[in-house]
């Protein structure tokens, strides 16, 4: 592996890595800092990937479908927390993965009633179907640069809004002690609405941004799922900075543990994740 | 020296930069109560945690019963007989005052958890453990509210249970933190006439702010302030003490 | 020595009173239903020792494992390596290896995963059993992701699991040996002490209790149960996947236990009759008005889940007893 | 209403429930042959499993839904791909419903389990999909027909073309498990017989789609070609991955045809430009036999069948013409099987007959991806027959 195919494995292994970051960021918000253990996460990633693949082929257009899609997964994630997980707070994180396991059943069902199982692909808008040469035989979408663009403003965006901002501060006050923050004057409820519609939006906008690459097919929610938690977990359970390290970490161990250990490359990241948390019980940022 | 149940030799704990408890050095002996008084945050609770092995020294030797135990986490120094009560009320709410003393008393002989006899024998068939959990619910006078569950039990009563509790484990050292704390007048009279009732072969250290309870039963009195030890002595000595007075009991006492 | 008042352990009347009717039924069972039927209620036997090995865990000790069909499936797999090609294994032989073999892996990782907490051991126990997983899935000496198959069921002495029949009643007394073991370990001092752990771990150590080795002394009890069951899945299958270690087979336990009710043994059997049976109940429902209902049993299964939790939160159980409150 | 009544309307519901449902009488002896359906209706390949049963139910429909002049009567289950339910699922069929064929299923891992209960009850079996060696090789039985393709055959014919095209050194990507390794052997018995030179294996974890390390170490190697097996919602990305990487210009990418069977819509088209794959069938099979199945296909499901309807299609036409020999007496088992062997199926993808280890004998199609269709450029492999290895049949 000469210097030139490891510096385009290691722009794999971080592309890759923001995008986990990408998809995990959602799931920061809900299960990180709102503590609620939400195995919803992947069904909402592929409802996002299933509204830009209607709303593009509508309009033709992929910013217009993720902003449409942004505004319905926005409300969509409203309305879920205050029927459903408003009561679930405080409730033990079995009753999270039992209600949510549920949810699952019910969202892979409402998708195959609205778009059937077909597999579809979503297109990459004009301006951004390009690539750049890298070596004679190889060249780099420049859908995937944007991409790259995209995750790591959104690492920066949400890291300085949950440690920078007012919102930020209720938010982490909210999660540390609800009670406490409700009686500082925090309107707790409208906080944790906030949050999880946020949490929502991301992980749809997260299926919306790569549903271009990803193509869009039935189950694909549950391929990414389990992936989600290994990088919130390794990171430190409400640790954006957390999440976004593991996700770098995460990729490196898949990429290159494709590449030089294949035979074990599907038990490498479980294999980080557990020594990850027997040396740091508590992930690597717990806060 | 020798016949010290509980011996500390320079304890110390730091939270990062804070020095919680410095270089204290106590000794507590059979049929002694020596209470520890001070104003909040002196570092007394945290003192006890370094005794009963719930939070590990930064430094310091600790002895029970003549043999060195520094070191030894709280269930091993609970199993050698030293048995602590909580500032804050630490039973187990949902099950019975019976099941709670039930437990304790079962701590002592327990069969190791992988020996298969742990797994067949009845728990509650057990002569010697209920015989040990009934002398401790009489001692504490709980009998009258046996099968309540112990969530429904009135503040006082629960601290009663807490130390009932640390009885049924049949200690030689008993750790007691601020048991009359959030007690009424009476129950701090029964709570005390029973500690008066233990101070016989047991050794005690009582954490208290109540000083009329602390100078009805302490034999010896230690003083801390800021994690360091001021004064220690006969409660009479300590009284007068000019320095104690002007560190914690303010202005002329009565 | 008093009875203790209305306890986790004493089943209401209600409760003793279903499991005696399904008792009977279970052992009568055979002579009135079809041969498919049997093969299906045997199954669900199978999924109720599964599930109340996790209630040792979830229920008695409050450990939430997301893993815990790795032993499941690792008995199973123990069985097709120990089954020849053209005859049935020793039952007296493979059967205590294949717990044994569970327990033992069960005993390893338990003893990395249980010194964590809360929502990490939850984690730690889907990230290695997701290992287990792999390591079978990619593995072509150990089956790949198609599987073995067990190709004569084993037997001992006259007693040949072929026999649906014999399977039926072999897995039936399995079945009540466990509920009886776990009943009783509830009442033991080591089911106490569980008990006080799940209840209030830092209090425990406190009046002496090593909660790490009881922890991990039921980490290992519960896996090598699981394995008892892995072995009867494979001995009646003949079949084994690595769907069986899989995260869906872990939470559909963990989904048996809640829907039952947790920590005492007789609601996670409950939970596993009651699940399989709703399973089969949606996915046999008639076409309705040209909407085949029985298509979409995923949706009615999601509905009844998060039904369940809402209104159920102690699970069937939990129902039964709300009515009469302890005093 | 106090807890006692309660329990008792609940606990006699259970066993109500437990006794109604389950303790069927056995069904009455109707004359109808019970013909029973087990596929993935639920889960990952829903789609193929759909294409399969509509293919099925079309060719019954042709001959006025009659077998050998005896009714027929379906029975389904959904097997939602999920291998741990595969015996249960099968069993539910065999044992309860009492069919007299089971056709099934799409998912290899599933289709052991029904190879488990076929073999042990005997139950006619035919398979529409699952290409597992096992079951037209060393577990082959009597009563089990495959309609489909062994996992390895696509690829055994891949070999020669990528040689004439002077392609000598090839890399060989797919996703480690049963059905990639399968396809792999076909592809390197195939390849090297040919004279062509595998210079490296890539395998990534299944269902893992993060091929960008993988398509970075082929720009590496700079092979004269590549060969790979992906399907479903997999392929698509590999096609949309491969072309942004810049090789789809420069390494030209073979496969077998399920990299773009069914996958070619506007979207993907484009990238999938030019790729050639080796399969049974295609859309695009400019046939008359197969432009009337495309038209009777279209008028009835509104949609262009593929290989999945067309195997579907087929399994349907086998038991027409076995039942027909035994005039509907399917229990007539030995009449019945011989005559499925020595079956001529006159198929949408053209004729084939069948092996003695009772898998297909057929042609396989060199494809060329031009427009949103797989163009049919020539015969790669004519009348190709699995090895059969192991199989004590015939």
């Amino acid at each position: 592996m000469d210097l030139a195919n490891f510096s385009i494995q290691l722009l794999n292994s971080v592309q890759y890595g923001l995008l986990l970051f990408l998809l995990a960021a959602g799931l920061t918000l809900i299960f990180g800092i709102m503590g609620v253990v939400n195995l919803a996460h992947g069904s909402f990633y592929m409802l996002g990937a299933y509204l830009a693949y209607a709303f593009t082929g509508a309009w033709g257009s992929l910013a217009l479908a993720v902003v449409a899609g942004t505004a319905l997964s926005i409300a969509l994630g409203w309305l879920l927390e205050k029927i459903l997980f408003k009561h679930f707070y405080h409730r033990s994180h079995l009753d999270q993965v039992l209600l949510t396991f549920g949810l699952i059943y019910i969202f892979e069902e409402l998708r195959s009633m609205l778009w059937g199982d077909d597999v579809h692909s979503v297109g990459i808008p004009a301006w951004l179907d390009w690539s750049i040469k890298l070596t004679e035989t190889l060249s780099y979408p420049a859908y995937r640069l944007f991409m790259l663009a995209i995750c790591s403003a959104l690492a920066l965006g949400l890291w300085l809004l949950i440690s920078k901002t007012k919102l930020g501060m209720k938010i982490r006050a909210g999660a540390f002690n609800s009670d406490m923050a409700q009686a500082m004057g925090v309107n707790i409820v409208r906080l944790h609405a906030l949050v999880f519609a946020m949490g929502v939006a991301l992980a749809a906008l997260a299926g919306m941004l790569i549903a271009p690459l990803s193509s869009v097919y039935p189950y694909m929610g549950s391929q990414v799922l389990i992936m989600c938690f290994v990088v919130v977990v390794i990171g430190g359970i409400g640790s954006v900075r957390g999440a976004l390290t593991a996700a770098l970490l995460v990729g490196l161990v898949d990429t290159f543990g494709k590449v030089l250990l294949p035979q074990f490359a599907s038990m490498l990241v479980y294999v980080l994740m557990a020594l990850v948390l027997l040396y740091k019980p508590e992930g690597l940022f717990k806060q | 020296m020798t016949d010290a149940l509980l011996m500390a030799q320079g304890l110390s704990k730091r939270f990062g930069g804070l020095l919680a408890v410095n270089d204290v050095s106590l000794s507590l002996f059979k049929d002694q109560v020596h209470a520890v008084i001070g104003p909040n945050g002196a570092g007394k609770t945290t003192l006890t945690h370094l005794l009963s092995g719930d939070l590990a020294a930064s430094s310091g030797e600790l002895w029970l019963n003549g043999e060195s135990v520094t070191g030894w986490p709280h269930h091993r120094l609970s199993l050698q007989g030293l048995g602590r009560s909580y500032q804050k009320t630490n039973v187990f709410l949902p099950l019975t005052v019976w099941d709670n003393l039930m437990l304790a008393a079962q701590a002592r002989d327990a069969h190791a958890p992988f020996n298969p006899l742990s797994w067949f024998t009845r728990a509650d068939r057990n002569p010697e453990v209920s015989a040990r959990a009934e002398r401790a619910m009489t001692l504490a006078g709980l009998a009258a509210v046996r099968d309540k569950s112990a969530a429904i039990l009135s503040h006082g009563i629960q601290r009663q249970l807490e130390i009932a509790m640390v009885l049924a484990t049949e200690p030689m050292v008993l750790l007691l933190d601020e048991p009359l704390a959030g007690m009424g007048a009476a129950e701090a009279e029964t709570m005390v006439q029973l500690l008066q009732a233990l101070k016989k072969d047991h050794a005690m250290l009582l954490v208290e702010h109540d000083m009329d309870a602390v100078f009805a039963l302490a034999d010896v009195l230690t003083v801390m302030v800021n994690g360091t030890v001021i004064a220690t002595g006969p409660p009479q000595a300590i009284r007068e003490d000019a320095q104690v007075q002007a560190a914690y009991l303010g202005e002329a006492t009565a | 020595m008093s009875a203790p008042q209305a306890h986790l352990e004493t089943l209401p009347r209600s409760v003793q009173l279903l499991l005696v009717l399904g008792l009977i039924a279970l052992v009568a069972f055979p002579f009135a239903g079809q041969d498919f039927y049997t093969q299906m209620v045997t199954r669900m036997m199978i999924l109720a020792i599964f599930a109340m090995s996790l209630d040792l865990l979830q229920g008695i000790t409050g450990l939430v494992s997301l893993g815990h069909a790795a032993y499941f499936g690792l008995a199973g797999y123990v069985l097709a390596f120990m089954s020849p090609a053209d005859a049935g294994a020793n039952i007296l032989t493979t059967l205590p290896l294949a717990v044994l073999a569970s327990a033992l892996v069960a005993l390893v990782i338990g003893f990395f995963v249980v010194r964590t907490q809360g929502i990490y051991f939850i984690m730690v126990t889907m990230a290695f059993a997701q290992m287990l997983y792999y390591l079978f899935f990619d593995n072509k000496g150990l089956g790949g992701s198609d599987g073995i198959y067990i190709n004569v069921r084993p037997a001992v002495l006259g007693m040949d699991l072929e026999n649906k029949l014999v399977l039926y009643y072999f897995t039936l007394v399995c079945m009540l040996l466990v509920y009886w073991f776990l009943r009783r370990l509830l009442w033991s001092p080591f089911g106490r002490t569980l008990n006080g752990i799940r209840l209030n771990e830092h209090r425990t150590q406190a009046l002496g209790y090593a909660s790490f080795n009881y922890k991990l002394t039921a980490f290992t009890l519960a896996g090598g149960l699981a394995g008892l069951a892995g072995y009867l899945w494979g001995a009646q299958t003949g079949y084994v996947n690595p769907e069986l270690m899989g995260f869906h087979m872990s939470a559909h336990a963990i989904m048996m236990v809640i829907l039952g009710g947790m920590g005492n043994v007789a609601g996670a059997l409950i939970g596993a009759f009651g699940f399989e049976l709703f399973l089969h109940l949606f996915k046999d429902l008639p076409k309705v008005g040209g909407f085949d209902m029985g298509k979409h049993w995923q949706l009615w299964m999601g509905a009844l889940i998060v039904l369940v939790v809402i209104i159920a939160p102690q699970g069937l159980m939990g129902l039964l007893r709300s009515r009469k409150q302890d005093d | 209403m106090t807890t006692r009544r309660l329990v008792l309307t609940r606990s006699a519901a259970l066993l109500g429930a437990a006794s109604s449902g389950l303790l069927l009488p056995a069904h009455a002896q109707s004359n109808k042959i019970r013909i029973g359906l087990m596929l993935p209706y639920t889960g990952t390949f829903a789609q193929l499993g759909q294409a399969c049963d509509n293919g099925f139910r079309m060719a019954l429909e042709e001959k006025g839904n009659k077998l050998g002049g005896r009714d027929i009567e379906y029975f389904k289950v959904d097997d939602e791909s999920e291998p741990s339910k595969g015996v249960e699922n099968a069993s539910k069929l065999v044992q309860r419903d009492k069919v007299d064929v089971l056709v099934g299923t799409v998912h290899s891992g599933v289709q052991m389990g029904i190879h488990k209960v076929a073999r042990e009850t005997g139950v006619l079996c035919i398979i529409p999909n699952a290409g597992m060696h096992a079951a037209t090789r060393a577990l082959c039985a009597p009563n089990v027909f495959r309609t489909s393709f062994t996992n390895s055959q696509p690829t055994l014919a891949l070999g020669k073309a990528m040689m004439a095209k002077g392609h000598k050194k090839a890399v060989w990507i797919t996703w480690k498990y049963a059905a990639g390794d399968e396809a792999g052997e076909g592809f390197k018995d195939g390849y090297l017989a040919a004279g062509g030179t595998i210079v490296k294996e890539l395998g990534l974890p299944f269902p893992n789609v993060e091929f960008q390390a993988l398509l970075t170490e082929i720009a590496s190697i700079k092979p004269d070609a590549v060969a790979c097996f992906f399907s479903g919602g997999g392929a698509a990305k590999f096609i949309r991955d491969y072309a942004a990487a810049g090789l789809k210009g420069k390494i030209p990418l073979y496969g077998s045809g399920f990299l773009t069977e069914g996958l070619l819509d506007d979207e993907l088209a484009p990238a999938a430009q030019g790729i050639m794959t080796t399969l049974h069938y295609s859309t695009s099979l400019a046939t008359k036999r197969n432009d009337a199945f495309r038209l009777a296909y279209a008028k009835a499901f509104k949609m262009q069948p593929d290989v999945y309807a067309v195997q579907g299609y087929d399994a349907g036409q086998l038991l027409l013409q076995g039942a027909a020999a035994v005039k509907g007496d399917l229990s007539n088992k030995k009449a019945l099987y011989s005559a499925m062997e020595a079956a001529v199926i006159d198929s949408p993808r053209g004729q084939w007959t069948m092996s003695k280890a009772h898998n297909p004998v057929q042609d396989m199609y060199l494809r060329e991806v031009k427009g949103k269709e797989n163009i049919v450029l020539g015969v790669a492999a004519k009348a190709l027959s699995d090895s059969g290895a192991g199989c004590k049949l015939g």
